[in-house]
């Protein structure tokens, strides 16, 4: 079947949505401890989306995300002890703890960056798009947004202007089904947010967000598109938050038993089931544990590593400001 | 009487009001069903229905907007915006709708709404969920600005907010939600716009602060009593309008004064303090005025850095000691 | 006919087109002369989507415009030596010669009001809707807006909320093929925008809006339809802009040839044409001429009247603030 | 040297720096195929191709948020906001994306951008068209903010912006573009970004004024002359970072200064020149500096009104002779 990815990029694509799942539950575990700071965004359930959607791209191609992008982070090839000494606030995170979890970028892989304003990182990834396009050089732009961000303003505006000059980006629209806390059908009248694709003549795909492959498949095609200068395509994946919005969220507006549904169609086991006829549940299972020690090696190097001492911040120096 | 936090006090103001004036209503993010990430409208939605209640979609510019003209027409909205950092997207309805009709039209409209926001630093959320921007609405003609740091002030400051003919901009502050104080729930206890409160008499250096700074410029009092230096504590509260004659009078006292604002520091809200200060009150400086702010820079994240730059007690003493030395 | 106007509605419509006209061209002449101040934006050409849209309505329903807004004032009933000594600067203007040709408001005609920030109007009409909708008042809100201004982001946010919740608002896009200066297909990939209504399970109708009895009729329905409160439509009047974007615009952009056919469609000809079996040569050139009169008068009347005399700004000293 | 308009040298300077890198490209509303409202992009696309010149939908948002991330990935954009009244819709991607990234990623990226726009009154545009909104862009940390006054600042100040590794926002005035000056065409002539220029020396009071009201307070000088009073007018023409060694010399020789911004003056860019001034020069003053900016209300439209409110040369030698009394 077209785009479809080679068996060793399926096994990656597994061993990167454990190392997502592991790391998102080591930092509810430490949160809970209260070693961690601030609220922590957690994607368990979502992994196919942003594991799937950015298996494709290379390290010149640009990624932008949201306050929920540990999959992204991870899915656009960053180092998950670079991501979790960030998170841990150390010095040796990949930016020194000064940006916290929801603002991680890695320029040398492309990931530029977490973005916690919702909406915000869609028109990020149209700019890098359109230097792309100036410049000739042949990379592709994508930006993962959440059902949330596709009822601000700034998604419109971005999506004609992406359409109307072809812009070499992809939109892939992460629908979990919830903002915060408001479902999604309390935020819009359609339950199929890329209908309005058509809008501006723009493709658009609905796939099963808890599959990995499926993921993988739909967004190569539009990257591919992109890359060929045929412009912006969307893809809308639906899967579901398993977890609260954040580490501070209080509960008692997600129903039990569709979490408990979404829970039985857990995209690690529908990738691992896919794989066990070829790659046999041994090396699957050594896989899952060299991504679990993985996690937990970064885990315990980050607890271990310093804190950032404070420096004047260069530009407000350079500006000749008092601190 | 009785002790409440913050975020009650708050919720007890919008119950209040909700059942005097049926006009009243709410919008924001997830405000209804969940009662606000702070919890400040717990209850409100089972109590007052969805259509008074309303969660709305993540659309900060056309929520802000529409609160302007819905004010205009009849009703009084109460528009949370969840965070202070997400006022650029409000802005130009702030900025070139609200701030200009009752002027431009000549007084044929009026617009009854107040936006509730919070700001600050302190719990590690981030360079875009740390910010307080009060310059930004602070500066804008036609919005007047008030930030409580009591509960009893946050009660009577947003009942009066919600029955003034105007916009008012209503800054909390993340840390403030859950701390305590007393609550004449018995009286109305309004609390007029315009009007600061001295948190605190002293003879030596006027610290003028804002929301939680003045909790800091507190603790900094006790620090400086230590040192024998007497400092006056005035809470602005009304950041907009500002209450000159209360400034004025300290400043007379103690020909010394000391801003604090956890906003940035250029063009910033102490900025235009320091300059009042100095206008009217020229003669009875004997120091220029100190500003204590965030530093002109984004707020970083890991805790060491973010508490290097937030105001604080410490940074509040040397200051005031700098306008003695 | 469904929705069709009453004979006296499209006397009165016809009359209140040529009031713009004649108004559109004392304007150019006043500029050329440089007796006014400011850009001016006429809308000679679009007269039939002004004044056909809002006819249905009544004073207690609110109407929201642009910087291109003389037809829309004139439709929802406000005088026109008002808006004349408006915007000639008068203390005798609708706004005593404060808010300008962009911003004239007249509350008692539910005209609130003019708008110069594209797309501004477009949320405050929603948001009286809201006002209506929580007081239950039956009164309807619309806003008429440009194609330009259908690319702002707040256009968007505006329809999700209104379709959501069933705001008793309707939409009328006024597309007269120019942002200022540049043509629509350049300002986004699709030419019908109203296609983009389905992305918020709304209606929308396209009409003629050069033809006033075929633009009543497509918006009727919609008012009545949000006054039944079955929530929001949408109406795409295609026209043409037969002038500069303001008095300032250099040209050199508009294909005369275009300008030509659009001016053999001219709203006011095409409104006599049908109106001439049952009204009769005589009884419309009656009309004319007295439309044409009145804004003589307004003209002349308003050029005699004063300038206002400043006076501190009511809130701003209420602030005690320095002025 | 070539005599030439404001908007001329503008159009030279962004044709020059074009010509000079591949990487400077253009986008707004308008600026293509029309050269712009104000016509500073005049015959652009022609030379350089639709790819590099670019007309935009009505999206400001957007396109700010793009050109910082344009700015990003190896371009370096040149945006066109046709009103600064419109800056509201562009804080955001100001505020919360060009703001934060250079320090909270360690340096990883820098963001070489200019946003171009013009404010401020005086042609009856009325009230969301007319305004000055330095403060908004000013407060932000990140950001520099120069706002030439002559055709030679124009150019030189545009080419250094264009080259500059960091964002600036360069603030024109519609009432600048068609008056003329000397330009010295042969020369590259950068004009250093943080350096204000004296437009006149003096002795008895400094005028520190910014844009148009340099003009202005050029004629105030000329009728304070007739008085007998000399005033030096300094032109900031660098809002932000400021040239507080100018400003200090001066103040050091004058003891009194006026400062004149045509934005609002409660929490306005004046207030943060008169706090700096007190706090730097404190025990040279001999008057509290004085403020000359636009009322805090909307920008009228009526010719009258609109004169009424806006800052000129008599309120400026008013308040000059208010230090001096
Ligand atoms: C402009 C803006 N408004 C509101 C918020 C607060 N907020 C953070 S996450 C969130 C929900 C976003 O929903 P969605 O886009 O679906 O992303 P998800 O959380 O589901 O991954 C909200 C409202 C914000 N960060 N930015
Ligand atoms: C937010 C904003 N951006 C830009 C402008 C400048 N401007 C005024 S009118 C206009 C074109 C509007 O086009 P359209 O909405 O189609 O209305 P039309 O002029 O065709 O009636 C522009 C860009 C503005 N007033 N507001
Ligand atoms: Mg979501
Ligand atoms: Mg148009």
């Amino acid at each position: 079947m077209k785009n479809t990815p080679s068996l060793d990029d399926q096994i990656e694509m597994y061993r990167r949505m454990i190392l997502v799942r592991r790391l998102e539950e080591r930092l509810g575990a430490l949160s809970k401890e209260g070693r961690t700071r601030g609220p922590i965004h957690r994607c368990d359930g979502q992994e196919a989306v942003g594991i799937g959607a950015t298996a494709m791209l290379t390290d010149a191609d640009y990624l932008t995300s949201t306050h929920r992008g540990h999959a992204h982070y991870i899915g656009k090839g960053v180092d998950v002890y670079g991501i979790t000494a960030e998170i841990l606030g150390r010095s040796t995170g990949l930016c020194g703890g000064r940006a916290g979890h929801m603002l991680i970028a890695d320029a040398a892989r492309g990931m530029i960056g977490g973005n916690a304003i919702v909406g915000a990182g869609i028109p990020a990834a149209a700019g890098m798009a359109l230097s792309n396009q100036i410049l000739g050089n042949g990379r592709v732009a994508m930006c993962i947004f959440g059902d949330g961000a596709a009822q601000t303003g700034i998604w419109h505006e971005t999506m004609n202007m992406a359409a109307l000059w072809k812009l070499p980006v992809v939109f892939v629209l992460e629908h979990n089904q919830f903002g915060l806390t408001v479902h999604s059908d309390r935020q819009g009248p359609v339950a199929d947010l890329s209908i309005r694709a058509q809008g501006y003549a723009m493709p658009a795909e609905i796939v099963d967000g808890n599959d990995a492959v499926a993921v993988y498949r739909a967004t190569a095609a539009m990257v591919e598109r992109a890359r060929r200068g045929e412009g912006p395509g969307m893809i809308e994946a639906k899967t579901y938050r398993w977890e609260g919005f954040s580490t501070s969220d209080m509960g008692g507006y997600q129903k039990p038993e569709d979490i408990a549904a979404w829970k039985a169609r857990d995209p690690i086991e529908i990738a691992r089931a896919a794989l066990l006829p070829a790659v046999g549940a041994d090396r699957l299972d050594a896989i899952a544990a060299a991504a679990t020690a993985e996690v937990e090696q970064a885990a315990e190097r980050a607890l271990a590593d310093p804190f950032p001492e404070f420096e004047p911040c260069a530009f407000t120096a350079a500006y000749s400001e008092v601190l | 009487m009785a002790m409440m936090r913050y975020a009650e006090a708050l919720n007890l103001a919008l119950r209040e009001e909700m059942t005097r004036d049926p006009s009243v209503f709410l919008m924001g993010e997830d405000i209804g069903t969940y009662g606000g990430v702070f919890k400040v409208s717990r209850g409100l939605m089972e109590e007052f229905g969805e259509s008074r209640v309303r969660d709305t979609p993540i659309s900060e510019q056309a929520m802000t907007a529409m609160a302007v003209t819905a004010a205009m027409t009849g009703t009084r909205p109460v528009l949370e915006i969840m965070y202070a950092d997400f006022l650029p997207l409000s802005l130009d309805a702030l900025i070139n709708q609200a701030s200009i009709y009752e002027y431009i039209w000549n007084g044929q409209v009026q617009m009854p709404f107040v936006l509730r926001t919070q700001g600050g630093g302190g719990a590690g959320a981030g360079a875009q969920h740390s910010k307080a921007l009060d310059a930004l609405v602070a500066h804008v003609p036609g919005l007047q600005v008030v930030a409580p740091v009591t509960p009893a002030d946050a009660r009577g400051l947003l009942k009066s907010a919600i029955r003034d003919p105007r916009p008012v901009i209503f800054l909390e502050h993340k840390l403030l939600y859950n701390t305590r104080g007393e609550v004449d729930t018995g009286a109305e206890d309004l609390v007029p716009i315009g009007k600061a409160r001295i948190a605190r008499a002293g003879s030596d250096v006027s610290i003028l602060a804002t929301s939680k700074m003045v909790i800091e410029a507190e603790k900094a009092a006790d620090l400086l009593a230590q040192d024998g230096i007497s400092a006056e504590v005035i809470d602005l509260r009304s950041l907009r309008p500002l209450d000159v004659a209360t400034i004025q009078l300290s400043v007379a006292k103690t020909n010394r004064a000391v801003v604090v604002n956890e906003g940035w520091r250029f063009c910033g809200y102490a900025s235009e303090i320091a300059a009042t200060i100095m206008e009217l009150c020229f003669d009875d400086l004997d120091a220029p005025v100190e500003r204590v702010t965030l530093p002109d820079m984004p707020v970083p994240y890991s805790e060491p850095l973010e508490s290097a730059v937030l105001p604080n007690a410490q940074k509040i003493c040397a200051a005031a000691k700098k306008t003695l030395a």
